[in-house]
């Protein structure tokens, strides 16, 4: 029965989280973006006001407030790209950087080759939740040293986790894990493949087309 | 002739607003000010009848100018100029005795208007800022 | 030992929640930014340049163009506001929990009965500022033992705020709190009254229209 009762409270608890989360991201959304159009928008607006009043009377002074706006209207253009692309970027190096600790803490060495090259947002989010279910399997079935997290981009995007460990044992059973993360990447028209180095590693794969929508 | 102060620390903007509230047959920019804790001084130097007070200044909130205001020179009358309302601002803007609480994008037509009726003693707040209070 | 696993479990399930619900909202907030305001912003610059480069040879252009970028402006900010007080953590929510608490406090028993349906954003807020206005009354003005507050959605939203005091005693003065209320309310075409029940308490009725702009 007690049993029982902290299963209830638990999930009423993490529910709450959940939704905790979103608001608290909401919010911060909300005001970053407050932040950062709400001061070009008004003087946009305000300096056409400016234009279309004194646009029949002084020609050089209403070409002068137009270049302004032209300006700011360029400025504010490059911090929405930038948010939008910050937003978007933090998925999988923030499972990067939790990964990367993850391994070190259970003992194994992790090694990080990324390029810098930006993903499109939807191939960051499938391969966020593939660093992370890679580093998780490496963690609890390879008993391996060191790991080497490796993403690449040529035609494609590449994703690489490969461990020094004892590879899949003959008894293993298929799990949720890469099952889960297979149809994941197939969303983004992506692939997951996995190599076992028959005692000497595993390998696990997984790529996304360059060509991916945003 | 109604007589404005004007109290905003963005350059551009305050520029912009002084030249089309001038274009108003009946409206004076007497004051323009780029810093919050300003406004007082200025006012006592300028007498105007409205002050148009931006909330985020540096050196003092508009907010507290106009708490400020309200000693300094009781009979002007404030109006607040933002942004966007952030929650509490439209609250403390009337415990601190503003009259009107508008956007700055709104339409100089309008800005016009809400002075005039301030000046007449009606209160004129934005409906936009008022759902974001 | 099963109940630790459980814990466990359950605790890593609820981070995984959390994650993804925060991610998936993330993912809409990037979306929803870019399709809001790169738009916009683009026409803005683009309408700029034809006022620079046309307000020396036709003024008249050069007006009406600027009156378009004025009106773009405008409804960019517009969006970004709506934007904004959409995301924001709901207000009501918020001030009615520490309504109860601030009663319970002040040894007033609350009692609260409120529908689930959420509010438009405009009635929401006006409703917490609300519920706070009555409590603050409540405790500073009715000597109250206990305290209901009840929000219900009929063909109008109405929130009521019912105490067991003493009631308004004959030489009151009017106040700002219920004066600044009613106006907050008439702003999204609601209404204030309150009843007076002569010794037997006080009751503050708010009202807001179910079809009140979000
Ligand atoms: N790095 C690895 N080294 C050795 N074996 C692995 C490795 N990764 C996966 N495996 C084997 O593949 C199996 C399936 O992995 P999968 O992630 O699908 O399931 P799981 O980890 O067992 O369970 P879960 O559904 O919780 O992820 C594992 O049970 C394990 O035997
Ligand atoms: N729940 C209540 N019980 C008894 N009297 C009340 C109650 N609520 C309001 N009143 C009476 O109505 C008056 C006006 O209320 P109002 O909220 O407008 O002003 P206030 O609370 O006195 O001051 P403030 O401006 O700080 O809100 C109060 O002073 C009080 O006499
Ligand atoms: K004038
Ligand atoms: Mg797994
Ligand atoms: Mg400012
Ligand atoms: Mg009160």
């Amino acid at each position: 029965r007690r049993m029982m009762r902290l299963i209830r409270e638990l999930s009423a608890t993490r529910e709450e989280l959940a939704r905790a989360a979103v608001e608290g991201e909401r919010l911060r959304f909300a005001r970053d973006l407050h932040d950062l159009l709400g001061h070009s928008l008004s003087l946009i607006v305000v300096k056409a006001e400016v234009v279309r009043r004194t646009a029949g009377r002084d020609a050089a002074a209403a070409a002068r407030e137009a270049a302004e706006i032209e300006q700011i209207g360029r400025t504010a253009l490059a911090e929405v790209r930038q948010a939008v692309s910050g937003y978007r970027a933090r998925a999988f190096a923030a499972e990067l950087a939790t990964a990367g600790a993850a391994l070190s803490d259970a003992g194994i060495e992790p090694t990080v080759r990324a390029t810098a090259e930006a993903m499109p947002a939807a191939v960051d989010d499938a391969f966020a939740w593939a660093v992370r279910e890679a580093a998780t399997n490496v963690i609890r079935h390879s008993g391996a040293g060191s790991c080497v997290i490796a993403l690449s981009r040529t035609d494609h995007w590449q994703l690489e986790v490969r461990d020094d460990g004892r590879g899949v044992p003959a008894d293993a059973m298929p799990g949720n894990g890469l099952r889960g993360l297979a149809e994941r990447l197939a969303l983004v028209g992506g692939t997951l493949s996995t190599v076992d180095l028959s005692g000497g590693g595993f390998v696990l794969r997984a790529t996304a087309p360059a060509g991916a929508l945003a | 002739m109604i007589r404005v102060l004007l109290a905003e620390d963005q350059g551009m903007m305050r520029g912009a607003l002084a030249l089309l509230l001038g274009l108003e047959p009946d409206i004076e920019v007497v004051a323009q000010v780029g810093r919050g804790d300003e406004v007082a001084a200025a006012a006592v130097a300028a007498s105007p009848d409205v002050a148009l007070l931006d909330i985020e200044m540096p050196g003092l909130s508009g907010l507290d100018a106009a708490a400020q205001l309200r000693t300094a020179v009781p009979s002007c009358k404030v109006l607040i100029l933002t942004t966007f309302g952030r929650p509490g601002y439209l609250r403390r803007a009337m415990d601190a005795g503003a009259r009107g609480f508008l956007v700055k994008d709104g339409p100089v037509e309008e800005l016009a208007e809400a002075i005039r009726r301030v000046l007449a003693g009606q209160t004129v707040i934005d409906p936009a800022l008022a759902a974001a209070a």
